[in-house]
């Protein structure tokens, strides 16, 4: 059984592994045990609300049970910007018109912003290999939607995740390559690592901060400028079936887009309803696929847990569940959980009518 | 014999002959917007001006002997004429990074109308086969000439633009690489826009913001703040007159302002006012001369044979072409 | 019956006699016989089609057919400042951090933009005041929804709505008076008039271009942006209701608010659901209650027309209208039509179940 | 005698006793970062420099016969000292419609680092009891003479920050209007930082774009440009040495920046070199005096009883405040 729970301490081993796996590109989780150290040190204070509710990072991992280990991660960073700069290009359009002459041009425009500061971000996803398929990845990136819905006021009402932008197999991303490079002499793998060990504030202050009209880049960087990296894909689709939409914000080094969504308007929070828990003692239908399976969550902050049930588990006013599952998420009998389809398009058995 | 006056409605044909290779984009191109200039260049002469907008002035060319005009040169007494008056000033900002412990330069061009309404020269067009005659020094200095003779029309600085860089296939590096993709026209387009309407699109279609250089073309890049080649004389000779390159480039073609304190342009120092004296020889130095207020203005190419503290001794031929007569107070500057 | 129809010739003199009513404040629709004719036939030319897509401007008529009177007006402009430049202010943040004196100065900045250009405004909204109420300013602003989501393609994905911003009785506006003055010697009404009358675009150009402080305008301006004219505020919750959110874009005159929504987001359009019509002949239920009143569209482009009529008319496939109610709309038995509630909250009777 | 010769690390604690009320912001006020600055200045006396940095002098006032230090003066030989050296430059913009017919001159204030590495007067302080007296103008013209004296470490411009307006109360309008937002700070604070620490949090801190000077309170902008009013004797003392206020502004005050060319500066156009004799008489025309170089430097006032081609004749205990003798070498300007 998978469980998804906060982030612990014995975790490191198996995170830095991971991180050594997945290599260059994920900058927010980098293969060095004393940042991984420092990484889970956070997302501990921020459970145990040891720290102010807005320097918080809370870390989810996600664990095979059966083999006792942690296959992936992923996070919610509850305000960014509050410690450091937090940077973005704005994608705007200057429109410069002449009635005189008859010419109209409009000129897409890349504007230096900071206006993402103080939102929450989703953040750090990353998932071994051999666990994708399964609708494995989707549980571990909705259930952060699950405790944003149950934990709102430590969050602000919008939500964004920045997504990753294209680079070659080297590592070379055009936009850096003709933006970024030219005020900064350095490799794109190399500003992105010292963007992910914490430095990006200080690059971003080697940047333009003037507008950057697009005509004067070369075709193959305003190619790539609000375009995801091809591996980024199946996660950017993912977040657009929640509802999430480009914002018009990209990254100033490698042009990804950011994608935000009103956390009242995300599907996984739109469709969750609660029921009461019901231990039963027969076992729950064997390996239902992900479109007939449903996450639960505990809605407990300090412990929160999340796994999949088979959607047949589920009443009007409870669900069914085999102790085993009981036990992966601490709950018992009486206990109220949430669910919510795990996939979109899904609908909760026996859905309460409203109005009318 | 060759001389420099004001420009007369009858020069209109004549000016519009002088050829199509002509270097100057301030010269209307047009009949009817080039008559206007010349009646408004005419009108400016008046010492009393009826008008409140600022002097602009057109002078010729002419061969007095078969009438020939072939050229024109003109001076803005205030550059812009009222409107804004636009460059990029080139300057740099520094980006530091005190945790990266690093600090770069980084190049800029900042819009910038700072030489709104100081004198410029402009309209400068010379047949092809004069270029490289002593006449192209006459035409460009009479200038200067009639700034000296009314020292009180003009400002304390002069600014001339010079011609940026164009390829032979005719574009221009700055242009393509800046310009073009805000007002969406070639060059050339541009260009004529330029010298005859109002500058307003400019101000319309222009960026407001600074421009990084580092983003521009490698070939808009190397031409910043680079004459044409072709312009090389000109250049050459603005230099020795005292005008040196600033910080300001033009918006099209990147080509560069020179700049000079009026009253320290060579022909200013050195020109002296005399009495005119007749003399039998037609030796001696070779100077500038020039006579006359206003439309009666006139400079030439002249031999003095002799000069004395307050007298100068010219050939009489030269008399005919100033329309002066012994005694008059004529203007002379060495060559 | 109320019924709305695209605007036609004869509405001048009811539109000049509104407009008159309505004072100052609505720019948009000013005391000008020769202007409002204009506006009459850039109307009839968008919906017969004889101008380009992106030129047309749809104005609808709110008719009292009883009285033989047009007693509201509202509208789309299919794409905005693709003629004229078309300006905003985006309240945009600008944060500055030394990490070596630890401060961090976050700092409210209004951008100029010209990023809505190319997209859908719906405008013009005015309902004469003998007619308030009774759901006619609902069925006024709505009516656009139904007319945008059947014709979606001549539209951009979202659309959005400028809010008046605060002024005072006088006409003084705060924002107006503590930058716009500035730099231009003009009062607010007269800037406004100008505004209306089409000028807006000239007067930006004398606007400042550079990013505005926020700290270093009076409290009285800075407290206005963003902010909506009390008499404003009826019109911006329902456009709430409908989905629209603040997209931090701003008048750059008075600070009013521009409101956004997806098109595919917006209620009316997501509840909105196919019927055939069935020409009955007895009398509908009379003057049922906004809330359980439904908007019905006849589906045409050249001749939209919608009304209201008692939720209890519609049936799981299709709809009663008594003839004169069919009449009013130009329907006959068999043809499709579209209807959605009223107001938010209502859900069509015997609504086909999604999904399972 | 009072006599202006470089800080030396002695004087260390009477610099701190100079007192609070002084004007200069550029001298640190702390006992460590003070010793430091001294040290820099002393290494910064040798001819062959061993560091990259630019060079930086200090110099004191001295009572030669009680030891008393009343006052400091400095040259930063580069504005900046390597970093960039922030200023707002004055300029405009014209917002123009075409449609409306309208045209508007907006006066802006643009970030600028134009003057980094130009040489830079700075750490001017004086006890006030000396302030209406010849001392003062020794103390600030003594940089003069030195920059004179070693003319090749100073650039071809030379610059100088007259402090801005401030209230009785304390509040400064300029910054009150504009910095505090950007800095959260009050004057003093920043003010103190930009003395003592890098200047690296100005470019942290201060928005990059260009300032609208109509939205500045009424107070910020009448105090633009406008120097303090304790700064009359400085701002007149500078002005007759060539100073003329530019269109550079302090960043934090609104305070003028002085710009002069170096070359031009009345002490190095008046000043000559001249060899030094004995003269019995205590009387004649007050001048500065100067020689010696580096750290050898010394620049007192004398009376000068006569002047020959290339000798200058004063009193023996003059050669004994320079430290020099019969035939050596010294520098005068008349006051």
């Amino acid at each position: 059984m998978l469980v998804i729970r906060p982030l612990q301490n014995d975790d490191l081993d198996d995170l830095y592994a991971m991180a050594q796996k997945a290599g260059k590109g994920l900058t927010t989780l980098p293969a060095d045990r004393e940042l991984l150290q420092r990484k889970i040190d956070r997302a501990r204070e921020s459970f145990s609300q040891r720290c102010a509710p807005e320097a918080a990072l809370y870390l989810f991992a996600l664990e095979d049970l059966d083999a006792g280990k942690t296959v992936g991660i992923s996070g919610i960073d509850a305000r960014v910007g509050l410690d450091e700069v937090f940077y973005n290009y704005r994608l705007s359009v200057t429109v410069n018109a002449s009635r005189e002459l008859g010419v109209h041009v409009r000129t897409p425009t890349l504007n230096l912003s900071n206006d993402m500061t103080d939102t929450t971000e989703i953040c750090s996803l990353l998932l071994s290999d051999e666990y994708q398929g399964g609708g494995n990845g989707l549980l571990l990136s909705r259930c952060r939607f699950m405790f944003l819905d149950d934990f709102r006021k430590w969050f602000s009402e919008k939500v964004f995740a920045e997504m990753r932008g294209v680079s070659d197999t080297s590592g070379h991303s055009p936009l850096w390559d003709s933006l970024g490079s030219k005020f900064f002499d350095m490799e794109f793998s190399q500003a992105d690592r010292l963007s992910g060990l914490g430095n990006k504030s200080f690059i971003a202050e080697l940047m333009p901060k003037y507008p950057i009209y697009l005509p004067m880049l070369p075709d193959e960087a305003r190619a790539v400028i609000g375009r995801v990296h091809d591996n980024t894909r199946p996660a950017l689709k993912m977040l657009q079936a929640e509802g999430f939409n480009f914002n018009g914000m990209v990254d100033i080094f490698d042009g990804g887009p950011v994608v935000e969504a009103f956390v009242h308007n995300i599907r996984t929070v739109r469709e969750a309803e609660n029921r009461q828990v019901l231990v039963v003692d027969h076992a729950m239908a064997p390996d239902a696929p992900p479109d007939q399976r449903a996450m639960i969550s505990n809605r407990s902050f300090r412990d929160f847990r999340v796994t999949t049930i088979p959607m047949t588990c589920i009443g009007p006013d409870t669900v069914n569940l085999p102790g085993e599952v009981a036990d992966a998420i601490r709950v018992e009998s009486g206990d109220q959980v949430r669910v919510v389809p795990l996939k979109d398009g899904g609908l909760l058995p026996v859905a309460p009518l409203k109005g009318v | 014999m060759w001389r420099v006056r004001p420009a007369k409605l009858d020069d209109l044909q004549p000016i519009l002959n002088i050829g199509e290779n002509r270097l100057s984009s301030t010269l209307p191109k047009t009949r009817d917007a080039l008559a206007r200039k010349i009646e408004q260049a005419w009108a400016s002469l008046n010492p009393v001006q009826t008008s409140q907008s600022p002097r602009r002035f057109l002078f010729v060319l002419e061969n007095t002997d078969t009438g020939e005009i072939a050229g024109t040169a003109g001076i803005d007494s205030r550059a812009g004429n009222g409107q804004p008056f636009y460059n990029y000033r080139r300057d740099h900002l520094v980006h530091a990074s005190h945790e990266l412990n690093i600090s770069r330069r980084v190049e800029m061009l900042f819009p910038s109308h700072a030489l709104t309404d100081l004198t410029l020269l402009c309209s400068f067009t010379l047949k092809q086969e004069l270029r490289n005659t002593e006449v192209f020094e006459l035409l460009s200095r009479a200038r200067m000439m009639f700034i000296a003779g009314h020292r009180e029309w003009f400002t304390s600085r002069t600014v001339v633009e010079i011609q940026g860089v164009q390829q032979e296939h005719g574009g221009v590096p700055f242009w393509d690489s800046l310009g073009r993709h805000f007002f969406n026209m070639d060059f050339e387009t541009a260009d004529q826009y330029s010298g005859q309407l109002s500058k307003t699109f400019i101000a319309e279609l222009m960026p407001p913001n600074p421009v990084y250089v580092t983003l521009l073309s490698d070939a808009a890049q190397a031409a910043l703040g680079q004459p044409h080649p072709l312009t090389a004389p000109n250049y050459d000779l603005l230099q020795r007159e005292g005008f040196l390159p600033g910080c300001y480039v033009d918006i099209f073609d990147g080509g560069p302002v020179m700049e000079a304190r009026t009253d320290t342009l060579k022909t200013l120092v050195t020109s002296q006012t005399k009495a005119l004296h007749g003399s039998h020889q037609e030796e001696g130095d070779t100077c500038l001369i020039s006579a006359g207020e206003g439309v009666e203005f006139r400079c030439l190419l002249t031999p003095v044979a002799e000069t004395l503290a307050d007298d100068v001794k010219v050939p009489v031929g030269t008399w005919r072409g100033l329309e002066k007569t012994a005694g008059d107070r004529v203007r002379i500057s060495p060559l």
